[in-house]
């Protein structure tokens, strides 16, 4: 019985978010309150019982681990903002959460954002296998792949290029800034073709929960 | 029946009546660049280990404080292993290790090791190229800065999307609309959150300025409380903090979707002049670009995602690509401290670049060390 | 005094971070994880400013009724129903918290979610128009990685699935890569001006 | 106005509405297209077919109900991989959410070999901090997850007996929708401790990590239900991504022709202007 409400209700809800296609309505309004209302509660019993109390509750107050009066301290210095004379203490633990966040990223994009892609990119320029391959099964792919390398090079540097922020984009400086535009732009249309395949799965998971769950058609 | 923590009797076919041949060169030293409490034991195969048979099926790895004292059964590798890592050590004490070669049934006599303690060390010798990269880099920005603070004069060049900002508070403005502002839905734990943050406090100032209302639905509550700050502050020093209005800071929900949805709500009822999207995006970006796109809003948005950026361009009237995101607080505020460091980001990214063609240069040639140079630990 | 003590802690901890990058040593490695930790905690804690205002802004339009004012009672009622049976039978398997949230909040996020499917196809139709040399790029490549991606590419030609692959394995690569370059340093710049005090909008320091 | 002026501002709900017709009508009658198996997707079934039986494979889910048609067919598809080949599964994942599909999927292939939990498989469950959860695990699994995801004490599965870190497992699987997931597992997992991972994404950020899959910090990757439907292919099973894929061809096919259409009277309005 309880399954078969849950179908239902979980049908209908479907309904009304799809409604929002058509314009605003009732409906939808509806849906939308109950959501924002629902999936904010959810996130606050999910936090307390996920992070407040296996991280601080327990340890502090069931095994002593004296060090969690930090966050304690700087959780409640977060919630004095609701008092304007002591707002002002909610910011140390913005300045603590800022400055720490910043110095870790910092390094970590860093490393796997800049370092890492450059040492990727050293590859040789010209990869004589593939340019055997080209002349013994001349053909697209084999032509593709051969100027593979050196498309990525070209790609990358331009692309960085573009973003320089400090020269004028003009001249020669100024072409390879364009190149860089094309691969941002091919790079761009590629994502988003990539992508649409994703969205209909989605669309496709919801219809099937309809059709197949709620009016058992398939 | 358990023999060494292995269970017997699931292994019914016995492969051989006589113990594999011992594994040899077994070193132990420890694991360089930890906090500690970890040794690597290595070896070399037993003979016996080969993949066409079963001779040999793990090794069992035995240790003890001292050479003839009681060896103590540590773990196990699978057979074509030569490595294990001990993690139980403690620091300073001196370990010998033991290796044996097994068929699960039969055990090959031990190979031993030299005595061995872990340590903990002070700096992470794999890091070098990262402490260079690091240095070098702020290096290059704090001296930027420092030039511009000297007062010399920095051309930066026009980025569209940021010159549009002015329009579209002023067209929203015109049109008696209110501009929305979306600072994403990470947490303060992520820099685009703080640099949507930043923007946002370059765009309520204009906004105040102009004597239009600024809505900012959050996802996250230090998020809220950051932005109500930095509005406030915007207000006061553009000299209209009467305008300042709290609640139109407001904070939705958690949930991606649940405040994708309260967005689009809020899109289609308060009908703003001006959409602006900053900060960290997932799939939501194109659910509220679309949707405000329909209401039709100028659109200005900026991300560092690179698979949210399609959307954007697609949806929005101008976006800023990655770097622009970070560039924007700098472009915004035309303080000469915040541009040189722009121009200290742009030498970083010349090295780059020069790292980039010469190490591919070199690596055609032959010279692949480069790479190995590179590595970041 | 107020505007300093948070710019020596932005510095410290900031300092701190780059550092335990560097030292495997005690109590550098663990730092990452402490602090986590506690970010995680403040967090919570900082949702009472959140619920806060959504309560406030609100039970305001329930005095001063405007238009569809009742669908805050729906928002409100949303709220206490699924954080009340949260705190009474908990979140496990099986709860009614976890049966209003596969029968409730799910369907609603998934299909939230799926409108994507809508606003690919309209987005795509509006703006796939070859306008300029750039925008003709951003067309010609979409179109061919996703007619390498049905079956129906393979039909027209078969060469055409390994083409749109070979554009999101280079050409796509490279542009993802510059970006991704230029990310790092923007983050790199951001967060030193951060640590060192010259941004400080955020803690509305000017 | 005329029709090309009326078909540049086409009322978007038409649009919307064929959209829907075109998932929905395929689902109701299939056609049964072909499926063709992509690069990536192959690497990632041979990074599999290479680990000799009774290797440790750990799969970590990182995503929840919301993108489950595109992920949940993967982790069903490894599942059934890994036991097929006599590999052993150890489950865990950095959403929270994500722990009962895991488990769920495990289980179905588990039932089909005839594995048996706690022997054949765990599942570790979830923990908070992301990376730092990643980073833990590395250096100690069983200090890390003390429990399963039922609150069982490890201790009492025979698959953790010698597992004290990552050097005791052979391959990662991270299925992630989002972060934390895939990026991290590379950054931490194969970047600091030198592991092999390959990834499961859904196909939007599936272009993202070519760059990692190049660069060979990925073993191998799926993107989306098409790359789910792929690996089905490759294992010979038909499963829920298949049964999609026809309503995805259709749909596709309809938003190519969008395309192509809108350009087709784009350019020829700008040539009556002329």
């Amino acid at each position: 019985m309880m399954e078969i409400i849950g179908i239902w209700m979980a049908a209908l809800l479907t309904l009304c978010i799809l409604s929002f296609l058509y314009k605003d309505n009732p409906f939808y309004k509806f849906a939308e309150h109950l959501f924002v209302g629902l999936s904010a509660a959810y996130w606050a019993v999910y936090s307390y019982f996920n992070i407040l109390y296996p991280n601080l509750i327990q340890p502090l107050f069931g095994h002593g681990q004296l060090l969690l009066i930090i966050p304690l301290v700087l959780g409640i210095m977060m919630v004095m903002r609701l008092f304007p004379k002591v707002g002002w203490v909610s910011r140390w633990p913005l300045a603590f959460i800022v400055g720490s966040y910043s110095g870790y990223n910092l390094i970590t994009y860093l490393q796997s954002n800049a370092l890492e892609q450059v040492r990727a990119t050293l590859v040789p320029v010209i990869q004589i296998e593939s340019w055997k391959n080209l002349f013994t099964n001349p053909g697209v792919m084999t032509f593709l792949n051969a100027i593979a390398a050196p498309v990525v090079v070209v790609g990358v540097t331009t692309g960085v290029i573009y973003f320089f922020f400090s020269k004028e984009h003009k001249g020669v400086f100024g072409g390879f800034a364009r190149i860089g535009v094309w691969f941002l732009m091919i790079a761009f249309g590629a994502s988003f073709g990539y992508t649409v395949m994703a969205r209909i799965s989605l669309l496709i998971g919801r219809m099937y929960f309809l059709l197949h769950n709620w009016l058992h058609l398939i | 029946m358990l023999v060494a923590g292995i269970n017997v009797e699931a292994f019914e076919v016995l492969s051989s009546s006589e113990p594999p041949v011992s594994p040899t060169e077994v070193l132990a030293k420890d694991k360089p660049n930890d906090a500690g409490g970890s040794i690597i034991v290595t070896w070399r195969k037993s003979d016996d280990d080969v993949e066409e048979n079963e001779l040999v099926k793990e090794y069992l790895v035995f240790r003890s404080s001292a050479l003839d004292g009681e060896f103590e059964l540590i773990g196990t590798a699978n057979k074509g292993f030569e490595k294990f890592v001990d993690g139980t050590t403690i620091d300073g004490t001196q370990y010998y290790y033991m290796v044996k070669a097994s068929d699960r049934v039969l055990h090959s006599p031990p190979a031993t090791s030299e005595a061995v303690s872990s340590s903990a060390q002070w700096f992470h010798s794999g890091r070098i190229s990262m402490l260079v990269a690091t240095v070098m880099i702020c290096f290059l920005i704090l001296w930027f800065i420092r030039k511009a603070k000297k007062g010399k004069e920095l051309y930066i060049r026009p980025i569209a999307g940021l010159e549009a900002v002015d329009d579209a508070v002023g067209r929203a403005t015109e049109m008696g609309k209110p501009i929305m502002y979306i600072p994403g839905i990470a947490d303060m734990d992520d820099i685009q959150t703080i640099a949507s943050v930043i923007i946002l406090g370059r765009v309520a100032r204009k906004a105040a300025q102009y004597e239009t209302s600024l809505l900012v639905p959050c996802c996250r509550s230090i998020v809220m409380s950051a932005a109500q700050e930095t509005v406030k502050e915007a207000y006061i020093s553009a000299g209209r903090s009467d305008a300042y209005d709290a609640d139109k800071i407001r904070y939705l929900t958690d949930d991606q979707f649940g405040y994708a949805a309260g967005v689009d709500g809020m899109m289609l009822r308060e009908k703003p002049g001006a959409i602006f999207y900053m900060g960290t995006f997932y799939a939501e970006s194109l659910i509220l670009a679309e949707t405000g796109h329909s209401t039709g809003a100028i659109q200005i948005a900026g991300t560092a995602m690179p698979s949210q950026l399609p959307f954007f361009i697609t949806a929005c009237d101008y976006t800023l690509i990655g770097e622009e995101l970070f560039a924007a607080s700098a472009y915004l505020s035309k303080e000469p401290l915040l541009l040189g460091s722009l121009k200290g980001q742009d030498m970083g990214k010349a090295i780059i670049i020069a790292i980039l063609v010469g190490g591919v240069i070199l690596v055609s040639l032959g010279f692949t060390k480069i790479i190995a140079w590179l590595a970041t630990g | 005094m107020k505007k300093q003590i948070p710019l020596i802690i932005t510095f410290i901890a900031g300092m701190v971070m780059i550092l335990q990058f560097f030292i495997p040593h005690r109590p550098f490695s663990d730092l990452q994880q402490l602090f986590n930790t506690w970010f995680l905690i403040i967090t919570v804690f900082a949702m009472i400013l959140g619920l806060g205002n959504l309560f406030k802004v609100h039970t305001k339009r329930l005095q001063r009724r405007p238009k569809g004012w009742w669908y805050s009672i729906v928002l409100l009622a949303g709220f206490a129903i699924m954080f009340i049976v949260g705190m009474i039978w908990g979140p496990a398997r099986g709860t009614p918290f976890d049966y209003l949230f596969w029968n409730v909040h799910l369907p609603m996020s998934s299909m939230m979610f799926a409108l994507l499917a809508f606003f690919v196809a309209s987005a795509s139709y509006r703006a796939f128009r070859a306008r300029t040399p750039e925008a003709t790029l951003l067309l010609v490549s979409a179109i061919l990685v996703m007619i390498g991606r049905v079956p129906l590419g393979n039909y027209i030609w078969d060469k055409l699935p390994l083409i749109g692959d070979w554009i999101m394995s280079y050409p796509n690569m490279a542009g993802q890569r510059a970006i991704m370059i230029g990310i790092a340093l923007g983050i790199v710049s951001t967060s030193l001006r951060i640590i060192l005090g010259i941004e400080r909008t955020y803690l509305s320091g000017k | 106005m005329n029709i090309v002026d009326h078909l540049e501002k086409l009322d978007r709900r038409i649009i919307f509405l064929l959209v829907l017709l075109a998932v929905i009508i395929p689902l109701l009658l299939p056609i049964g297209f072909e499926i063709k198996v992509s690069e990536p997707v192959q690497k990632f079934y041979e990074a599999i077919e290479a680990l000799p039986p009774g290797s440790k494979v750990l799969i970590s889910s990182e995503y929840d109900p919301a993108t489950m048609p595109e992920v949940y067919p993967m982790n069903q598809a490894l599942a059934q991989h890994c036991f097929k080949k006599d590999l052993r599964i150890i489950g865990m994942g950095l959403w929270p959410q994500g722990i009962p599909l895991n488990q769920a999927s495990m289980e179905q292939a588990a039932e089909e070999y005839g594995k048996e939990y706690g022997v054949d498989y765990v599942n570790l469950g979830y923990k908070a901090g992301g990376i730092v959860v990643i980073s833990a695990a590395a250096e100690n699994m069983p200090n890390t997850f003390p429990l399963d995801y039922a609150g069982r004490p490890i201790e009492e599965f025979e698959i953790m007996e010698g597992i004290r870190n990552f050097d005791n497992i052979d391959l990662i699987v991270s299925l992630s929708a989002g972060d934390p997931g895939v990026r991290h597992w590379v950054m931490i997992a194969q970047g600091r401790y030198g592991k092999k991972v390959a990834g499961g994404v859904t196909a939007v950020s599936a272009p993202a990590f070519y760059p990692y899959l190049n660069a060979g910090q990925l073993e191998g990757l799926m993107g989306g239900m098409k790359g789910a439907a792929e690996y089905e292919t490759l294992l010979e099973a038909s499963g829920t991504a298949s049964r999609g894929m026809d309503a995805q061809s259709i749909a596709h096919g309809l938003i190519i022709f969008l395309i192509l259409f809108a350009n087709l009277f784009y350019l020829l309005g700008k040539r009556r202007k002329k």
